[in-house]
């Protein structure tokens, strides 16, 4: 109980307290901030098992402020404690009180996501983790019409998401019904309906093509620390629904769009990857290379294979990382360079060993080097996806690998290799607190990409199972 | 009947005359000699008191309103002065749409509806003899009895109605030139310049 | 048939009154002087009054006669405001055209 | 089939062998964290850790060779990485003989490292990624899974592209690594394909429940059989994946020595032999592979003939050797593949290491057009490289000879004629470039000081681009200078293997034999027709006609007096096909690298913007388009309001009346 307030509430408390705080003490604001997420993250280290339930709603159908952990959601949970720890102490913007109230209220709009077992709930903090994100791109963004764009890509998706709850609860009579097992199945008729509204709102959260268009600026525009976030972690609150909601509570759908799923899961990897190439913004590289690997999960998902759930669930959590460092770290180098152009940028390593080394990890985890997570996830998937019978789709997934080396490389190196850009300001390498805020990210690359198993101690059969038809 | 179809022509001619005036006190005249035409109509009907109230309020207040408003407005200044027309051009169509159905509805009501209507009264009602019907005394009967709530109702519309006049009419309104008028104006001024004279 | 006590049929009252209530809908649609919409309007009211007193008569039941008696006096507060605003607006504008009020303009 | 579970090795702990694997990492460790303490500390460092990796290895002999009850070798397991794939360490005779190899040569390279890369400003850098090489081959080869080898293979092709691309100030260093890494990913992408239908059909990873699965394969084993090669042949330059090899030069020659002669592209080889059972019983798959193999070998050789940087001549020369290794494991001959890799490991490091003396020694110029009457000046060098000459010539006695006999006449005995004669051409075009390269480098005049025009060169600001970093001994750079001794002396401990390795193949119950009885199964033969002594005979008539047309070319008395003149003429009419070699670059770019990029332009540029984003600027549009027509009613014209309202009150009407019944 104390425990799970202290991931859903606490940060949102704290968010709101630091506005209480004098503007310009940066450093108060910041000690503030990393503490609360600090102990937030104790917090999720102790998540294991923890459950509480307030009755909400009687009518028209049974809600409640339902909060548990499931094992999956642990994961994702910890995921985001880490990656808001790392930002926040990462983060070093104008304004910093102000950024760091909205980092707090965003982690604690997420974890209200992640650990909902009421999908009621689960939509409320759906809609809830649109506005620090929205605020932040108003408020320290390039332009502001992105920040429009982002809410109205997602609010479409959050209404879609609100009406398939409603109708849910209104057809189940409940709908304090995540992770629960063996509920009777919706049925066919009123099912894909409401899945759709689900899938819509889950594939333009991830994103999926053709659904993407919001998230290349989107990324490119956020702050790096916020930017770290929520690509590390909003992103996979639609690859956590389809498994937690579709899977669990809308098998017949879910399968019945297995082949449109499929498909956009294919396109989204292959388009990302290729996009990827050519790009120049440091950060729309990273942004197109999350299409093609979050394309990769949906694909892993839909063939609905313990062993490719198992990847995925692998996968997300290495994207998480990776993304995380990869944008921390750009964040950096924009910092220090004032650009995130690849032409104007190049052989930093010489002067930055530091920071370069960072960015090798990452960049390598995100290629799916063996040794870091990022192949851990993608083998056991994609070994899934294959075991599953999907030939096709297993072989056609191989070829994002090899454009992914090709970007990911052209990316480290172009900024961080050949000779040096003359006339260019700092060339100060990683502060202590900038390698603080790296460091715990890079060590789970490297822990949990040697040892992928400590990462599975949940149970994606239970999914799996769940979504078998009856016969 | 000769009376009803007598009072009939000359209620639609007057009717006419009102809206086809181009100075509103002729119509103001016109639609006088409706309001009178009309409580014989209604006298026809077994209706006095109403017939009594048409003349007592409406020629004997309303109109001259009218004509005082006329009066007021008339002063000095032209005010009735016709800029083009903007009406829609849609006005032709949908007029012509209107009596269609209009058209269509009498059409069908003269086959016999109405009667049918007619030969059912609404249940409840409150219906009397014919011989008594339509006294004051009836009338007021039911306007104090049965219809007492909308009756003060009535009066608090009427209060309101005051009040909102006193509101419009009581306080001082600054001069501001139509969007029009400023156009002809800066129009003008514009030509004065560009002729290089003094504006008139 | 209680219509026999009408000295024509009803269906001459309804004729009539819409006649009536159509050269009103014409006054206001194309006269562009409001004090000539305003009394339209009242020709409009009007034609109203006498299909309830023809159909009062009719069905004998004076809730007809209470209507008309009623929409005299509503009648009567919107002639005062339909003026006042003229008025208003004459202040204003030191000229009367309906067309001129666009306030409403989307 | 003959092996079941025991091909895993005799479990136990073995903390020798985890010290043989680790070692080299905590080296890199500790290179890499405190290579700015250490300054230089790191080289003497990181050699003794491989030096005791190999000290480690040769006393694994025993354990490695050992067969209890059928197992051979020695096993650990490391448990699961995740449920059904259980990690694990086999070491077994085909691994000890690459351990031997990586630890052993490798060793050499370090110590010749600490001279060679003396003044580097990165020198601890470049020893922790020396170590983390030697680390990540010895995963590959030490892993006892198909998984674990991925991983090595990945660490490997990550270790190369770090020392590739080691001075990453020169562009060229950059793209070349790039290059090669991502044609790496390939072959790791070919290799993953493998482990998903391994996977598939056997439910395992481990390298002893495939074996003895089989059967179980089925349709698969020829496309596992082929994304296993593809790896191979990403790793091992095999073509056409061939191309990123010689642009692998732009690393420093003891990176070269290392890994891109000895050990790493060597690991196809190694891939091939150790999957064995699976290719042996796919005959269109070895089919595949010996011919990739041959084809390889001799476009290797035949492009070693065309180049003039004495790094690129090796390179070719290694691409063309490994040809042979791969036709030798594809036609079975898994020994007389292994016995080439053995072989060529000592001296194609020797030839590197003996070029990276003379490159030292002339700072960084590689092209041999610019040397020439080096036998003089530097004599160790000469005789290194001329021993290494011959052990790759197969001359009678050295140790090629008997290891590319093996090979050759191995191919003729599983049946595979073509591939026979492709082996002795290629020998004899081996024996061309590779004196070619040794007079053109050693006799005559020196050319150092000619106008580089003079000698062909077109672009001489492009060749041998001086280094910002690069090791300077302070000397005038007029005048080569002999190198330390600490570089000459692993060279010189290189010559005895790279002589005598080959005499261990000697023979019909030869050690090597012996050595490896236990780890394949003989393959069936066919009638020859050729006797064995024949064929080397006829190997040996092709190596001395190419020698002799090098000699005209190069080495006879009127080809030294005009050598300049010669070789401007060489140099010009070099046909256009070879300058390009063979313009696989370029059809790599058109077929893959141009459409890709062109999609990735025509997607990020045209379709997001125009196409997803213009749908919904349409749906935006049409929004507007719709709020304009009803506000086109709000004109503000009361009148118009009111005839709004007739309107509807004539529907309401229409309705009515239609409702009637009209």
């Amino acid at each position: 109980m104390m425990v799970l307030l202290a991931l859903v509430v606490l940060p949102i408390a704290a968010g709101f307290a630091l506005y209480a705080l004098p503007r310009a003490d940066r450093t108060l604001a910041k000690g503030i901030a990393t503490g609360v997420a600090a102990v937030t993250f104790l917090a999720g280290i102790a998540l294991r098992d923890q459950s509480m339930s307030v009755r909400w709603l009687a009518r028209p159908f049974t809600a409640a402020f339902h909060f548990a952990d499931d094992g999956i959601g642990f994961w994702i949970a910890l995921l985001l404690a880490l990656c808001t720890l790392c930002a926040v102490l990462a983060a070093n913007v104008p304004r910093l009180r102000d950024f760091l109230a909205l980092m707090l209220l965003l982690e604690g709009a997420m974890m209200g996501v992640f650990l909902a077992r009421d999908l009621l709930v689960f939509a409320l903090f759906w809609d809830l983790m649109l506005v620090p994100v929205f605020l932040g791109l108003l408020g320290w963004g390039e332009h502001p019409s992105t920040a429009w764009r982002y809410l109205i890509y997602n609010f479409a998706g959050g209404l879609t998401l609100l009406l398939s709850t409603a109708a849910f609860g209104v057809a189940f009579g409940s709908t304090d019904v995540i992770g629960r097992s063996g509920l009777a199945h919706l049925g066919y008729i009123w099912g894909p309906w409401i899945f759709a509204g689900f899938a819509f709102a889950f594939l333009v959260k991830t994103p999926i093509w053709p659904l993407h268009t919001w998230m290349p600026p989107t990324y490119s525009d956020t702050p790096p620390p916020m930017v770290a976030v929520v690509s590390a972690v909003q992103s996979k609150a639609g690859l956590y629904g389809f498994i937690v909601v579709g899977m669990a509570l809308l098998p017949e759908a879910m399968h019945a769009a297995t082949y449109v799923m499929l498909w956009l899961g294919l396109i989204s990897l292959l388009y990302g990857g290729f996009v990827a190439l050519v790009q120049t913004d440091a950060k729309r590289i990273v942004a197109y290379s999350s299409l093609s690997h979050l394309g990769l999960i949906l694909v892993a998902i839909f063939s609905f294979n313990a062993l490719a759930l198992r990847g995925a669930l692998i996968y997300v959590i290495a994207h998480g990382l990776f993304n995380a460092v990869l944008f921390l770290v750009l964040g950096f180098i924009e910092e220090r360079e004032e650009t995130r152009s690849l032409p104007r940028l190049g052989g930093l390593a010489r002067a930055n060993p530091k920071i370069a080394g960072a960015f090798a990890i990452g960049a390598l985890a995100a290629l799916g080097l063996p040794g870091l997570i990022g192949f851990a996830g993608e083998l056991i998937m994609l070994t899934g996806i294959f075991s599953a019978g999907y030939f096709w789709p297993a072989l056609i997934a191989l070829v994002p690998i090899v454009l992914a080396a090709a970007y990911m490389l052209r990316l480290f190196q172009d900024i961080m290799q050949g000779p040096e850009i003359p006339d260019v300001p700092i060339r100060r390498d990683l502060t202590l607190i900038e390698g603080l805020a790296v460091a715990p990210l890079v060590l789970a690359m490297v822990f949990f990409g040697v040892n992928p198993h400590a990462l599975t101690t949940f149970d994606t059969t239970l999914y799996v199972s769940a979504s078998e038809l009856a016969p | 009947m000769i009376l009803f179809w007598v009072l009939a022509v000359l209620l639609v001619g007057t009717a006419i005359f009102v809206v086809t005036q181009t100075k509103p006190v002729y119509s103001v005249v016109g639609l006088l000699f409706h309001f009178a035409f009309l409580a014989m109509l209604f006298i026809t009907l077994n209706a006095e008191f109403l017939a009594l109230i048409q003349i007592v309020v409406y020629t004997g207040a309303i109109l001259v309103l009218f004509v005082f408003v006329i009066a007021l407005l008339s002063s000095g200044v032209t005010p009735f002065d016709p800029g083009p027309d903007r009406m829609p051009r849609a006005v032709i169509p949908a007029g012509l749409l209107a009596l269609a159905g209009l058209g269509l509805l009498v059409y069908d009501e003269s086959r016999g509806s109405v009667a049918r209507v007619a030969s059912s009264p609404a249940a409840g009602g409150m219906v009397g003899q014919a011989n008594a019907f339509g006294s004051v005394a009836d009338f007021g009967k039911a306007l104090f009895t049965t219809y007492l709530l909308p009756f003060e109702i009535t009066a608090f519309v009427l209060m309101v109605a005051v009040i909102g006049v006193v509101i419009l009419a009581g306080k001082e309104t600054p001069y501001v030139p139509s969007r029009r008028q400023a156009a002809l104006v800066e129009r003008e001024m514009r030509e004065a310049i560009l002729r290089g004279g003094e504006l008139e | 048939m209680n219509s026999a006590l009408l000295p024509v049929s009803l269906m001459s009252y309804v004729g009539l009154s819409a006649v009536i209530f159509f050269i009103g809908v014409g006054g206001v649609l194309l006269r562009r002087n409001p004090l000539i919409i305003l009394m339209s309007i009242e020709l409009m009211w009007n034609s109203a009054n006498l299909l309830f007193l023809a159909f009062a008569r009719v069905w004998l039941n004076n809730a007809g006669h209470i209507f008309a008696f009623l929409v005299i006096t509503v009648a009567a507060a919107e002639a005062a405001i339909g003026l006042a605003i003229v008025v208003v607006v004459f202040r204003r504008t030191h000229h009367v055209d309906v067309d001129d009020v666009r306030l409403l303009k989307g | 089939m003959p092996f079941a579970h025991h091909v895993m090795g005799v479990e136990g702990a073995y903390p020798l062998l985890y010290a043989v694997w680790l070692l080299p990492f905590a080296g890199a460790v500790a290179c890499w964290a405190f290579g700015p303490q250490l300054r230089r500390l790191a080289g003497p460092l990181a050699s003794a850790v491989i030096g005791a990796a190999f000290a480690g290895t040769l006393l694994m002999w025993g354990f490695a060779t050992q067969s209890v009850g059928g197992a051979l070798g020695a096993h650990v397991s490391l448990g699961a990485w995740t449920r059904g794939f259980d990690f694990g360490l086999l070491m077994d005779p085909l691994a000890l003989i690459w351990c031997i190899i990586i630890t052993g040569v490798g060793f050499l390279i370090h110590v010749y490292s600490i001279g060679y890369m003396d003044g580097d400003r990165a020198y601890a850098r470049f020893f922790a990624y020396m170590n983390f090489f030697v680390f990540a081959m010895l995963t590959l080869v030490l892993s006892d899974n198909v998984v674990g080898l991925l991983v090595g293979w990945g660490l490997v092709g990550l270790a190369s592209y770090l020392l590739i691309g080691f001075w990453f100030e020169r562009p060229s260093a950059v793209a070349a690594a790039r290059k090669a890494f991502v044609i790496n990913v390939v072959g790791d992408v070919g290799m993953m394909f493998a482990i998903f239908a391994i996977y598939a059909h056997v439910g395992s990873i481990g390298y002893g429940d495939i074996f003895a699965n089989v059967p179980a394969l089925g349709g698969a084993l020829f496309l596992i059989c082929v994304g296993l090669f593809i790896g191979a042949a990403a790793k091992s330059a095999q073509v056409p994946l061939h191309t990123w090899l010689p642009d692998a030069m732009e690393g420093p020659t003891p990176v070269s020595a290392l890994i891109h002669a000895a050990t790493m592209v060597t690991a196809g080889v190694y891939l091939v032999a150790r999957f064995w059972p699976l290719f042996s019983s796919s005959p269109d798959a070895q089919e595949l592979v010996a011919t990739i193999g041959g084809i390889t070998a001799l476009l290797g050789a035949i492009l070693g003939t065309a180049q003039w940087d004495i790094k690129r001549i090796l390179a070719y020369s290694t691409m063309s050797q490994i040809g042979y290794m791969i036709m030798g494991v594809g036609v079975g001959a898994y020994e007389g593949g292994v016995s080439h890799f053995f072989t060529h490991a000592f001296f194609k490091a020797q030839l590197f290491l003996g070029s990276g003396l003379i490159i030292h020694a002339l700072h960084n110029e590689q092209d041999i057009r610019r040397m020439g009457g080096l036998r003089a000046r530097m004599p160790f060098a000469f005789w290194a490289m001329t021993l290494g000459v011959l052990a790759i010539c197969g001359i009678p006695g050295f140790s090629a000879f008997f290891s590319k006999d093996a090979i050759i006449y191995g191919a003729l005995r599983h049946g595979h004629p073509w591939l026979f004669w492709t082996g002795i051409v290629t020998a004899g075009i081996t024996a061309y470039y590779m004196f070619r390269m040794l007079f053109v480098t050693f006799l005559g005049e020196y050319r150092g000081d000619v106008d580089p025009s003079d000698l062909g060169i077109r672009h001489p600001e492009l060749a041998g681009t001086p280094l910002p970093a690069a090791p300077s001994h302070g000397e005038s750079a007029e005048e080569p200078h002999a190198p330390a001794w600490i570089m000459e002396a692993p060279v010189a401990i290189l010559m005895v293997p790279s002589v005598f390795a080959g005499w261990l193949l000697f023979g019909e119950r030869s050690p090597w034999h012996a050595f490896f009885a236990q780890q394949f199964r003989p393959e069936a033969t066919v009638a020859t027709g050729i006797p064995e002594l024949a064929a080397s005979a006829i190997v040996l008539v092709m190596v001395l006609a190419g020698i002799g047309i090098a000699y005209y070319r190069y080495a006879s008395k009127p080809a030294l007096e005009n050598a300049t003149g010669r070789l401007q003429q060489e140099s010009v009419h070099m046909p256009a096909a070879l300058s390009a070699a063979f313009y696989f670059d370029t059809a790599l770019d058109i077929l893959f690298v141009k459409p890709a990029q062109g999609l990735g332009t025509v997607f990020g540029r045209w379709v997001d913007p125009k196409v997803i984003d213009g749908a919904v600027r349409e749906i935006v549009l049409s929004c507007r388009w719709l709020g304009h027509l009803f506000r086109s009613f709000e004109t503000g014209l009361v009148r118009a309001y009111a005839l709004i309202v007739v309107f509807g009150a004539a529907c309401f009407l229409a309705y009515y009346a239609f409702a009637r019944g009209l």
